[in-house]
């Protein structure tokens, strides 16, 4: 199993956020990075609201699939599994969050339903154990890919909301335009590769 | 008695895109003539089959949709020839021509034409180049007269190659047709301040932060080398200054020059690519949207009327 | 050559270490400028060489048409008969309310109509027709003597009965603006000579030729509202009136000439005051709320005039230029018809396609050669067909040259889409209301986008729709 | 209970009138992951077409018995377990494909098709008329990433489902077959969808006049 040393966190931040994105390398969490990501603002909500389900969902998922689906072998039900904990992990979390802090269930609220069927967070559980991380790298792999995330939909959103003054042709507008801006994006972070 | 009514200003400065791009052009004559010098009648070719088709992508696009046809404006012949000169001198003829056609028809016309792209059109095109054709777009060859007739295939300075200092000011190495040489560039970098077509602050910040960062990260290059070889200064005089991707607020243009150099000198010093220049200036285009959305010019009046506010309050 | 023997002059100033007030200023000279602008036809001396060198002189037509509303506010109710003999500066018209104006018989003769006619400001004024006797008998004045002796309290009145606005082409009543409010306080007078407007000498020549009436009026203005510093602010391409007014200034208590960068808006209120002063005037405010009060240098020049010798505002300098035989600098009664005035300048040697009253940068189109002669009319500018032509509007490249050329610090390129998208809304909160329509951006853009047009028409609607919520 | 609808325009309107993949934008994820090729493509057409077809006929039949406040984790189960029916079958038989698709098998899961018709039409329909709108959709939803993946295989290596198309002159550009090229050839592909779908729909409307 891979371990973590200091050194080299910095090192898996970088891979995960620019040369191995969600988005522009691994195309997960395409629904939300295209559907949410009109304003700026609430794409940046969108993405912290990920980043924390994510991080949450990366633990609980591994310590499940480290201490109770690999040693009972039942590695077949991991998907089944994770769906249900990944589902009423988002449920703790908004009710958590109604109660703790109204203000920050305020601002991320209406995004967290929306997280459950973000193949990202299913992604990144299923990511963890194929790459079989230890639990720590699970974690940090769940925060670093999802600030990859939150950084791919803030640029959306800047870049969508400059297209609005843009005279695109009507059938294009929308998702087409959409698709075909995260491609020439991601040329862009293709510079990135082999950063790690 | 019938007279024309308008709203004033009745008079305006003798400055049009067409004359803004027609300066462009003929700030890149310089570096064209010595690129088709150095690689001989193909680089010719490239250059003209690029702007060839870049023009007629735009004639074509802008007659099929109906829309009026603004080849004029001669922005599509400055995308071409860009665009052609960032090409390795013994490119094959086809690739100026798929690179313009992208350049024009899906980089800046699918997103509503000129003004309206995000992404420098000539600097996207050639990063899809160098993502389908590798090998092709990054085999260079030596300035043909240096070594005999015959191209002998080699590294750029980056990868390897060992040029003295005056040579790669002159443009006497391997590279992209406009890129190799640095007195071609800078001349065509005069003439665009003289004119005033663009300002110093993108260029300047942008080679400055990008030799900071080569100091601090310590290069495999020295610093001279570092600045004088890639497509460096090619990018930072005719590249990072496109009118449309770039900040419009100069203290935006810090940032984003800022940005684009320390980009550059990650990639090179870490990255798979031998060369960041594009990556890291197509990098900021994307970020320029959100640049001009924080970076605000303070309104004249409004931080005091703020303050006289606070103080009543 | 009077600049190049000056230019002598600077270095030799500096060049002894004999660095004086005035070469302070000139070596300082970005401290009396501002961000932004721009520098129309700079290549030209800014249009104006034809005229710079021509003295003012006087033209008196046959007959005028007097509008009742030559200012901002209430236009004014005519109180006199057709058939009513009038003499030189009688009232003729009623100010209706503070911020209105009375209006005067600019020449003494008969009334002989009363009507409307369609003036620059769209809808048709009421206008008063008085047949010229050519006796310019003037009618019994009260002055108050000279400025210095003058009764303070008594001057702001007496500007007010004199029909005074500001004649630098905003005209806002002068008294409005000289009437301090409870709670303010002012304690700068700028006289405002920098006349940054192309092609325009009026303020130019008058200061060369009647200074000393310029700095009478600052004077009083000074007296009337107890303010310690007057500064006479002129831009550094005219250096003759710079000279003039300099000589005037002299032993005058508190007076004070600077010098300004030249530069396209440099005479705009708003940059002016922090040109000279380094304030700035709160967003929404007057210059009042930076303690400044600005006159343009022609309406010191009329208040000196009530002051001293109880006239009221009957006539102006104007400059004519474009396509007319002989270029010149007249003094202009109100209500002189535009065609008289080409008249008097030889005709026109070309069909006019377009008459700007005023400079090329803020000046109104005219419907036709009728309309009149106002107290804000500084220019009549005569185009030919071919420059009358209007122009392509293209698309926007991003150039930015507009966010570098806007004197305020807006962002004209993203307001000119909510303005073409016709969202008040977004365009309000892209600071569209900040905006002084100086037109610089227009001028500057090469995609020649109709940009200070769009503002313009859109801040009336937002004003409109106001309006219409608070009723 | 509503009327009956008709099987043939079920079966239908998954193809055309409301194509998952170019009418309503789901499933975006897995169209640009694996269109890279035209066999990747159609396995996973076939295993979404399964589990479509295999949840909606169970979820139809059991609509009844599911009480509505816990539908939708009981619709995840369902499908859930028809998933990883299919990734094990995958694993047991085709274990090239089931590598080559990697972790999008078990992604199909969070794919909105499924549940978006789990919701839409299988709560509400017979079973007969569910596995039938699952089959229109899946065919739909498979045709639809065929289309893309054929672009990008044609244009980024010069074959269809491995067969050389363009001959050895052809220099492949590759950047279509990458992620660039996924989501760029996507996005053509729907401006295209969508010009032609407003020419037919003009023209209907002009015929009806």
């Amino acid at each position: 199993m891979e371990t973590v040393s200091c050194g080299n966190v910095l090192l898996f931040l970088v891979s995960c956020v620019l040369s191995n994105n969600f988005i522009f390398s691994r195309f997960l969490g395409c629904c939300p990075f295209l559907g949410v990501s009109s304003k700026v603002e609430t794409a940046a909500g969108m993405g912290m609201a990920v980043t924390f389900v994510m991080g949450l969902a990366s633990l609980f998922t591994s310590l499940v699939y480290q201490y109770v689906l690999f040693p009972l072998g039942l590695t077949y039900l991991s998907t089944i599994s994770f769906i249900l904990i990944i589902a009423s992990l988002v449920q703790f979390v908004e009710m958590f969050l109604k109660k703790s802090s109204p203000a920050l269930y305020k601002s991320l609220g209406i995004y967290l339903p929306l997280i459950t069927t973000n193949c990202a967070v299913l992604g990144v559980a299923t990511i963890n154990v194929s790459a079989q991380y230890d639990i720590l790298s699970s974690v940090l792999n769940g925060v670093f890919s999802a600030l990859g995330f939150l950084l791919a939909i803030v640029l959306m959103a800047g870049v969508r909301e400059r297209l609005e003054t843009s005279h695109i042709p009507e059938a294009f507008k929308g998702f087409p335009i959409g698709l075909f801006t995260a491609g020439l994006m991601a040329v862009a972070f293709m510079g990135f590769s082999g950063l790690v | 008695m019938s007279l024309h009514v308008s709203i004033a200003p009745h008079v305006h400065s003798k400055d049009s895109t067409a004359t803004i791009m027609r300066d462009v052009l003929i700030a890149l004559l310089p570096t064209t003539l010595v690129g088709v010098y150095c690689f001989g009648l193909n680089a010719a070719l490239l250059c003209v089959l690029g702007v060839a088709a870049a023009v007629l992508s735009e004639y074509a696009y802008q007659k099929l949709t109906g829309q009026k046809v603004r080849i004029n404006d001669l922005s599509a012949a400055v995308t071409g020839l860009l665009l052609a000169l960032n090409l390795p001198g013994n490119a094959p003829w086809w690739m100026p021509v798929v690179g313009s056609f992208f350049a024009i028809v899906l980089v800046k016309q699918l997103f509503g034409g000129i003004g309206d792209n995000f992404m420098n059109p000539a600097l996207t095109a050639r990063g899809v180049l160098l993502a389908s054709w590798p090998v092709k777009m990054t085999a260079w060859y030596l300035p043909t007269f240096c070594k005999g007739v015959d191209a002998v295939s080699t590294a750029t300075v980056l990868g390897g190659y060992e040029a003295s200092a005056m040579d790669m000011f002159l443009g006497f190495i391997p590279g992209t047709i406009g890129e190799v040489s640095k007195v071609a560039i800078l001349i065509g970098f005069a003439y665009m301040l003289l004119r005033k077509v663009i300002s110093w602050r993108i260029p300047v910040v942008m080679m400055a932060s990008f030799a900071l960062c080569a100091a601090l990260f310590g290069m495999e290059q020295d610093m001279v080398t570092s600045l004088l070889s890639g497509g460096i200064l090619f990018g930072a005089v005719f590249m990072a200054t496109d009118y449309t991707t770039c900040p419009m607020s100069p203290v935006g243009q810090y940032i984003y020059a800022v940005g684009c150099g320390v980009i550059i000198a990650v990639i090179r010093k870490w990255g798979s690519y031998a060369e960041g220049v594009t990556y890291g200036i197509l990098i900021m285009n994307i970020v320029t949207p959100l640049i001009d959305k924080y970076v605000k010019i303070p309104v004249y009046g409004q931080e005091k009327a703020k303050k006289e506010a606070k103080a009543n309050a | 050559m009077l600049r190049n023997q000056q230019w002598v002059l600077r270095v030799g100033f500096c060049g002894f270490g004999a660095v004086g007030k005035y070469e302070r200023q000139v070596l300082a000279l970005p401290k009396y400028s501002f961000k932004g602008g721009v520098h129309p036809l700079h290549d030209q001396h800014e249009g104006k060489t034809s005229t710079t060198k021509l003295p003012i002189r006087a033209y008196v037509p046959d007959s005028v048409d007097i509008p009742m509303s030559m200012s901002i506010g209430a236009p004014a109710t005519p109180i006199v008969q057709v058939g009513d003999h009038v003499k030189m500066g009688q009232k003729i018209g009623e100010a209706n309310g503070f911020v209105s104006l009375p209006v005067h018989a600019s020449v003494s003769g008969e009334v002989t109509a009363i009507g409307t006619k369609v003036l620059l400001l769209g809808g048709p004024t009421t206008i008063v027709t008085i047949k010229n006797d050519f006796q310019d008998e003037w009618t019994e004045l009260s002055p108050l003597g000279p400025v210095e002796e003058a009764d303070p309290t008594k001057i702001v009145p007496a500007v007010q009965a004199a029909g005074i606005c500001g004649m630098g082409g905003a005209t806002f009543p002068a008294h409005v603006k000289l009437t301090v409010g409870e709670g303010k306080y002012c304690d700068t007078i700028i006289l405002n000579g920098a006349e940054c407007e192309t092609h325009v000498t009026c303020d130019h020549r008058l200061m060369i030729e009647e200074p000393q009436r310029i700095v009478d009026g600052l004077r009083a203005v000074m007296r009337a509202l107890d303010v310690k510093r007057g500064v006479i602010a002129v831009e550094d391409n005219k250096p003759d009136a710079i000279d003039s007014m300099k000589r005037a200034a002299a032993g005058r208590e508190g007076v004070e000439v600077v010098t300004l960068r030249t530069k396209y808006p440099q005479g705009s209120e708003k940059q002016l005051i922090s040109a000279v002063t380094g304030r700035e005037v709160p967003s929404k405010k007057l210059p009042l709320d930076a303690h400044v009060i600005v006159l343009n240098v022609g309406t010191a020049k009329a208040i000196a005039d009530a002051v001293i010798e109880g006239k009221p505002l009957i006539d102006r300098v104007t400059t004519v230029k474009g396509c007319v035989k002989d270029h010149a600098n007249l003094r202009l009664r109100m209500g002189t018809i535009v065609a008289d005035v080409i008249g008097e300048c030889g005709g026109y040697t070309e069909e006019a396609g377009k008459i700007v009253m005023g400079g090329c940068m803020t000046g109104l189109c005219a419907p036709n050669d009728q309309v009149v002669v106002s107290k804000g009319s500084n220019g009549i500018l005569v185009f030919n067909e071919e420059d009358a032509k209007g122009y392509e509007e293209n698309p926007c490249i991003r150039c930015g040259r507009c966010v570098e050329a806007c004197p305020i610090g807006l962002n004209p390129y993203r307001m000119k889409h909510f303005c073409d998208a016709g969202d008040l809304k977004g365009a309000e909160a892209n600071d569209l209301m900040e905006c002084i329509l100086c037109g610089s951006c227009s001028y500057i853009c090469p995609a020649k986008r109709w940009l200070t047009a769009s503002f313009k028409s859109t801040k009336e609607a937002i004003m409109r729709e106001a309006r219409r919520a608070k009723k | 209970m509503r009327n009956k609808p008709k099987l043939s325009s079920v079966f239908l309107n998954g193809i055309i009138t409301e194509n998952p993949t170019f009418r309503l934008v789901l499933g975006i994820c897995p169209t640009i992951a694996v269109t890279s090729g035209l066999i990747n493509a159609i396995g996973m057409g076939a295993a979404a077409t399964f589990v479509l077809v295999g949840s909606n006929f169970v979820i139809s039949l059991l609509r009844n018995v599911i009480p509505d406040k816990v539908r939708i984790p009981c619709f995840i189960v369902v499908i859930c377990t028809f998933v990883t029916l299919v990734q094990m079958l995958l694993q047991a038989f085709i274990p090239s494909l089931y590598a080559s698709l990697g972790m999008f098998i078990p992604l199909i899961v969070v794919n909105c098709i499924i549940l978006a018709r789990a919701e839409a039409f299988a709560s509400k329909n017979g079973p007969v008329a569910s596995a039938v709108d699952g089959l229109g959709m899946g065919i739909g939803f498979t045709l639809a990433i065929s289309i893309i993946a054929i672009v990008r295989e044609l244009l980024g290596t010069g074959c269809i489902a491995g067969i050389p198309i363009f001959g050895a002159g052809y220099d492949p550009m590759l950047i279509t077959i990458l992620a660039p090229g996924g989501f760029m050839v996507f996005g053509l592909t729907l401006g295209v969808a969508n010009i032609i779908m407003k020419r037919s729909e003009n023209k209907k409307a002009k015929e009806a006049k």
